[in-house]
């Protein structure tokens, strides 16, 4: 029986605690804000959109070998000896023509992994997280500034430096040899 | 009369079930209400963890181990890479051991919230999960602030830590204890100490000490069982040894010892020993830099090693062997909610369809750590 | 009486009834559902450190507007094994069950549906009549969880009665008369008349009621909450467990036709209780109409003050659904015969023995 | 009691076996026969000097120290060599460790199941044919835990390769 009366009571006085508590939240200060119009200013450190900047990239190809999902892919041409790509911001000679840098974001993983093996930190994560897109395709981030034709075009003066540095080095293993040939064929 | 002919009836649950904690199917032979078998199955969200890492450099698994637990996945940073570390007894500074501490605990905290929070909804009281997130909102402020992310971190890195702590984090943290305080006694009078509730976890889903050891159980749900076993006190890895704090343990004051209130009650007082921790680590942390012993290409000798820690879940085990190469030969994980859940079937037979979700909510399993 | 006015007016007295009758169903159970919905989402939004709709109108007040258009234009899908005539007059059964209820409710001395002498032996009837809805709505489903869900309502709201029934018992023998007109009559204008402190009943007698109502009150109410399957006895539609109970296969209107239907039965609970112990239309402090001596103002202000009461227990309601936790069906079971019904008939008794000192 | 000890006592009770401790970085290795592996492990959780109460893990590795054969198509694929599966046990009273290792054919990779020692060891054993293709005999319904029941192949192993179709649906991405 004193169980009996013990079960009610506790029921009627528990009830009545959590509703004190609830009651008492009726007047507390609410603590989610309005998302579009008021948004939370994230720290510094936050990571979620990539960002390269090309000017500033050797193309040393850290990030990508860095990155455990395999989403950047880049492309380089070895620059001619006679052109001048111009100097990083932190004083690197740039040797190579970056002719492309894809950043697959839809398959990024925000992990940072590829921020610090770079060299001229020209890869960061900013604080942008609303970059949704329709298509898929979209968010495949082209960052190289070199249109498709000047790429093709860096490709092809290579290829043809290439030809031509082949063809010296065929010419001077003919000269070296005894039976001298006339070396009319490493001018041209 | 003729005796009616009654059948039983297999009513599915899951992997889309409102209370199973994400992709996990409950195959459940009823027998009216009262419950004849429960056959889990699970495998919904496997993404082949084991293969990955056999792929990647030992770095690059960090952020694969973080996908594993989502809820803790500061603590499965801390278990790969102490293992790794021992691999190749790489001795971390004084200033990155404190913060792996002080980070594991608020992990633990804000994963004992959710588990806490959802535990409510599974009995039906909503209001406690919200104020639990609330609270839970602040540590994944801190995190952000530290490392830049808010679930998955890949901050501890093999040999130290990705950022040090910003100025403005010891500040931050106190005044977050200062109120956590506050909100765990409002939790209390809220769910804990609620007759509705009590009525609904006490002798409910009783697991006896010596069938939790013999099943592997660990953590907050063999602790539930009475059994004393805390990796951090009985052994100690990294220096929990320097903290004191106490091991709560089941002692059955709502209905018998074992029992769904008792596993609850462990994860609210283990909150409470959390912040402890946090407190005197505040004090003791000395200064240095967190990324000094990090050593630019980690290729540990050839070997094998296993390596546990106790996370918010129970005890996460790591199996590592190396082949001296660049990527690890085998990494095998010892989940928590892997092994807890197996005693599902064994505390739910005889009672009714509430009390499985009951029991699966006291059981605290999170399917990205089962399914690996 | 509004309807005998009616009556005249349409020279045939059963249209005249018909029409005072249903007055109710178009002028306040529509505005009141939509609003108690918006209610019960800030009531708990609030409790619960958030903010609630405030984007749809302003501040949110067209949300549940929105929300009905919303339903209007979604699929009425039939699952394909369902038991199609079950499945479609299941909704109207219950629609019906609830708003039946509300012909017999006193709204003001003016007005009321119908004046029958039973009324509040009609609305105990009636209410009981969307048992039959659930069930027919849980078969019809042909889903294992909405069976369940509908066993389990029936068997809830059945044994609920019970209690229900012996605490208006207790409240009906103090009070003498089953007709809610009469009953809100007798409770006249001082709250200290209200049956819950004892009544119009002079003496000693007055101060023994005290206990004795309050008691029968508390009991009423739980077991309401019971019949209207609101937490912490909402199991036939428990999310957790049975995903959503008996309503798991609707959607669209007829979704909304439960929604209603349940948000109607709580208005209908709360008034019983209002017009029974609280005094149903009078109010608490005297009528401005008498002070300012404008005697068409009285009806007007004994609808507000009905409405007002009515309304203040909804809000009890919701506020006990976003508190509690869930019971098991057993438990329920327990709470209903264990605890809830001896107390009422020990209440019965006291009462029964108060009305024979003289 | 560190590994030798243990050792001794298990020299003891099974003398005609023959077992080979390991050193290892992590701690030492005990290689055990598969065929005695049952009543060793049953020795072990009975004998009060020892009390190993807990399986803490119980994984599947492939050694893959067979001979590499290269295929047409450029994948390798593995004949003879070892696969195997192994044990870390822990006293709850003592508070030791131990860990065993069983080696197994690749052919048909055999191995008594503990399950009936240690409860904990079914879903792992299941998990280990699962992604391995280590039978373990006398295991009460021996199925895949992780993949679909009709799946082909044993990930894990080193020369795995994806099947192309599964149930009409393509797996390579």
């Amino acid at each position: 029986m004193k169980e009996y009366l013990r079960n009610t009571w506790l029921g009627i006085y528990t009830v009545l605690v959590g509703m004190k508590v609830t009651l008492s939240h009726l007047f507390k200060p609410k603590v989610t804000i309005q998302y579009p119009d008021v948004r939370i200013q994230l720290p510094e450190r936050a990571r979620n959109r990539l960002y390269v900047n090309i000017d500033d990239c050797i193309g040393c190809d850290q990030c990508s070998r860095a990155c455990p999902v395999d989403c950047i892919e880049i492309e380089t041409v070895k620059a001619v000896p006679g052109e001048n790509l111009g100097i990083t911001s932190n004083g690197k000679r740039k040797a190579l023509w970056v002719t492309k840098f894809d950043i697959d974001i839809a398959k990024c993983c925000y992990c940072g992994l590829c921020v610090y093996p770079c060299p001229t930190e020209c890869i960061w994560m900013t604080d942008v997280y609303e970059f949704s897109e329709y298509r898929r395709e979209d968010l495949i981030y082209h960052f190289s500034n070199l249109s498709p034709e000047e790429a093709l075009q860096k490709k092809l003066n290579y290829k043809k430096f290439e030809e031509e540095k082949a063809r010296q080095k065929a010419a001077q293993a003919t000269t070296a040899n005894p039976n001298p040939k006339q070396d009319s064929g490493n001018e041209n | 009369m003729a005796e009616l002919k009654t059948d039983q009836i297999v009513l599915n649950m899951g992997p889309q079930h409102p209370s199973t904690h994400g992709v996990l199917r409950l195959e459940v032979v009823l027998d009216g209400e009262v419950v004849v078998d429960v056959k889990p199955h699970i495998g919904y969200l496997h993404r082949c963890f084991e293969k990955h890492a056999e792929a990647m450099t030992y770095p690059q698994v960090i952020p694969y181990t973080d996908r594993m637990d989502y809820l803790a996945s500061m603590y499965m940073n801390f278990g790969y890479v102490e293992a790794v570390e021992r691999l190749m007894n790489i001795e971390v500074p004084e200033r990155v051991k404190y913060i792996r501490v002080i980070m594991g605990e608020l992990q633990r905290i804000a994963s004992h919230l959710v588990a806490v929070g959802t535990f409510g909804i599974d009995i039906g009281a909503f209001t406690p999960f919200l104020y639990c997130f609330r609270d839970r909102e602040r540590i994944l402020d801190l995190f952000e602030m530290t490392c830049g992310a808010r679930l998955l971190y890949n901050y501890m890195w093999i040999g130290g830590l990705s950022h040090d702590l910003p100025p403005q984090f010891i500040p931050k943290l106190k005044s977050f204890l200062k109120d956590f305080r506050k909100s765990l006694k409002e939790l209390n009078d809220l769910l804990s100490y609620n007759k509705i509730f009590i009525d609904r976890t006490a002798n409910i889903g009783v697991l006896p000490a010596d069938t939790a050891i013999n099943y592997g159980c660990t953590g907050p749900v063999l602790r539930g069982s009475g059994v004393n076993w805390d990796l951090r006190k009985n052994d100690p890895y990294s220096i929990y040894d320097r903290f004191d704090f106490e091991v709560c343990v089941g002692k059955g004051e709502m209905g018998t010892v074992g029992d769904c209130w008792d596993r609850y009650m462990v994860r609210v007082r283990e909150m409470e020993q959390s912040c402890r921790i946090i407190e005197q680590a505040i004090e003791q942390i000395p200064d240095g830099d967190v990324t000094s012993a990090i050593p630019k290409r980690v290729k540990p000798p050839v070997g094998e090693i296993y390596f546990r820690v106790e996370s918010p879940k129970g005890e996460l085990g790591y199996h590592i062997v190396s082949d001296g190469s660049l990527n690890p030969f085998r990494v095998k994980v010892r989940a928590p909610s892997f092994v807890n859940l197996q005693i599902l079937p064994i505390i739910s037979r005889g009672h009714l369809v509430a009390d499985i979700i009951a029991n699966l909510g006291s059981l605290d399993i999170v399917l990205g750590e089962i399914d690996r | 009486m509004i309807s005998d006015y009616l009556a005249e007016f349409f020279g045939n007295k059963i249209l005249g009834y018909l029409i005072s009758a249903a007055l109710p169903l178009f002028l306040w159970i529509l505005p009141y559902a939509l609003y108690a919905v918006y209610a019960e989402r800030k009531v708990s939004a609030f409790m619960q450190d958030r903010i609630g709709p405030n984007r749809v109108g302003p501040k949110g007040l067209l949300q549940t507007i929105a929300d009905i258009l919303k339903l209007i234009q979604k699929e009425d899908i039939v699952p394909a094994s369902a038991d199609k005539p079950l499945f479609v007059t299941a909704p109207y059964v219950i629609f019906a069950g609830t708003f039946a209820a509300f012909a017999a409710l006193p709204f003001s001395s003016v007005y009321i549906g119908s004046n029958i002498d039973l009324g509040v032996f009609y609305i105990m009837a009636v209410s009981s009549f969307s048992v039959i809805g659930i069930l027919m709505a849980g078969w019809a489903g042909n889903n294992k969880y909405s069976l369940y869900g509908a066993m389990r309502s029936v068997a809830q709201i059945v044994s609920y009665e019970v209690p229900a029934l012996l605490a208006i018992v207790t409240a009906v023998m103090v009070i003498g008369t089953l007709n809610l007109n009469e009953i809100s009559q007798m409770q006249t204008s001082r709250f200290w008349n209200w049956w819950i402190l004892g009544g119009p009943v002079e003496g000693i007698q007055k101060f023994l009621y005290i206990i004795p109502m309050i008691i029968a009150f508390i009991i009423f109410f739980i077991a309401s909450l019971a019949e209207v399957n609101r937490t912490p006895f909402d199991i036939p539609e428990a999310e957790s467990e049975l995903v959503a109970g008996f309503h798991t296969e609707y959607t669209g209107m007829k979704f909304a036709m439960f929604f209603l239907a349940e948000y109607g039965n709580m208005f209908v609970v709360s008034a019983i209780s209002v017009s029974i112990f609280f005094g149903g239309w009078q109010s608490p402090f005297g009528y401005l109409g008498n002070s300012l001596g404008i005697n068409w103002l009285i009806p007007i202000e004994q609808v507000f003050w009905f409405l007002f009461k009515g309304s203040l227990l909804v809000l009890v309601q919701m506020w006990l659904r976003w508190t509690l936790p869930r019971l098991r069906v057993d438990q329920l079971m327990s709470l209903c015969w264990k605890y809830l019904t001896p107390y009422a008939f020990i209440n019965l008794v006291i009462v029964g023995i108060i009305t024979l000192i003289k | 009691m560190t590994a030798k000890e243990i050792l001794e006592i298990i020299k003891e009770k099974f003398p005609e076996e023959q077992f080979e401790l390991k050193e290892n970085i992590g701690g030492e290795i005990l290689i055990v026969p598969a065929k005695i592996l049952r009543d060793l492990c049953l020795f072990l959780r009975d004998d009060e000097r020892l009390a190993f109460d807990v399986l803490m893990n119980l994984s599947g590795l492939d050694l893959a120290d067979g001979e590499k054969k290269k295929l047409e198509d450029g994948t390798i694929e593995i004949v003879g060599g070892h696969l195997a599966t192994v044990y870390h046990l822990h006293s709850m009273k003592f508070n030791h460790k131990l860990t065993l290792k069983v080696l197994l054919p690749r052919e048909n990779p055999v191995v008594p199941s503990v399950e009936r020692v240690w409860r904990a060891a079914d879903w792992h054993e299941r998990e280990a044919y699962d992604l391995l293709g280590i039978i373990f005999e006398g295991h009460h319904n021996l199925k895949r835990i992780l993949l679909p029941e009709d799946w082909e192949g044993y990930p894990l192993r080193k020369d795995y390769k994806v099947q192309e179709f599964y149930q009409g649906m393509k797996v390579p991405y």
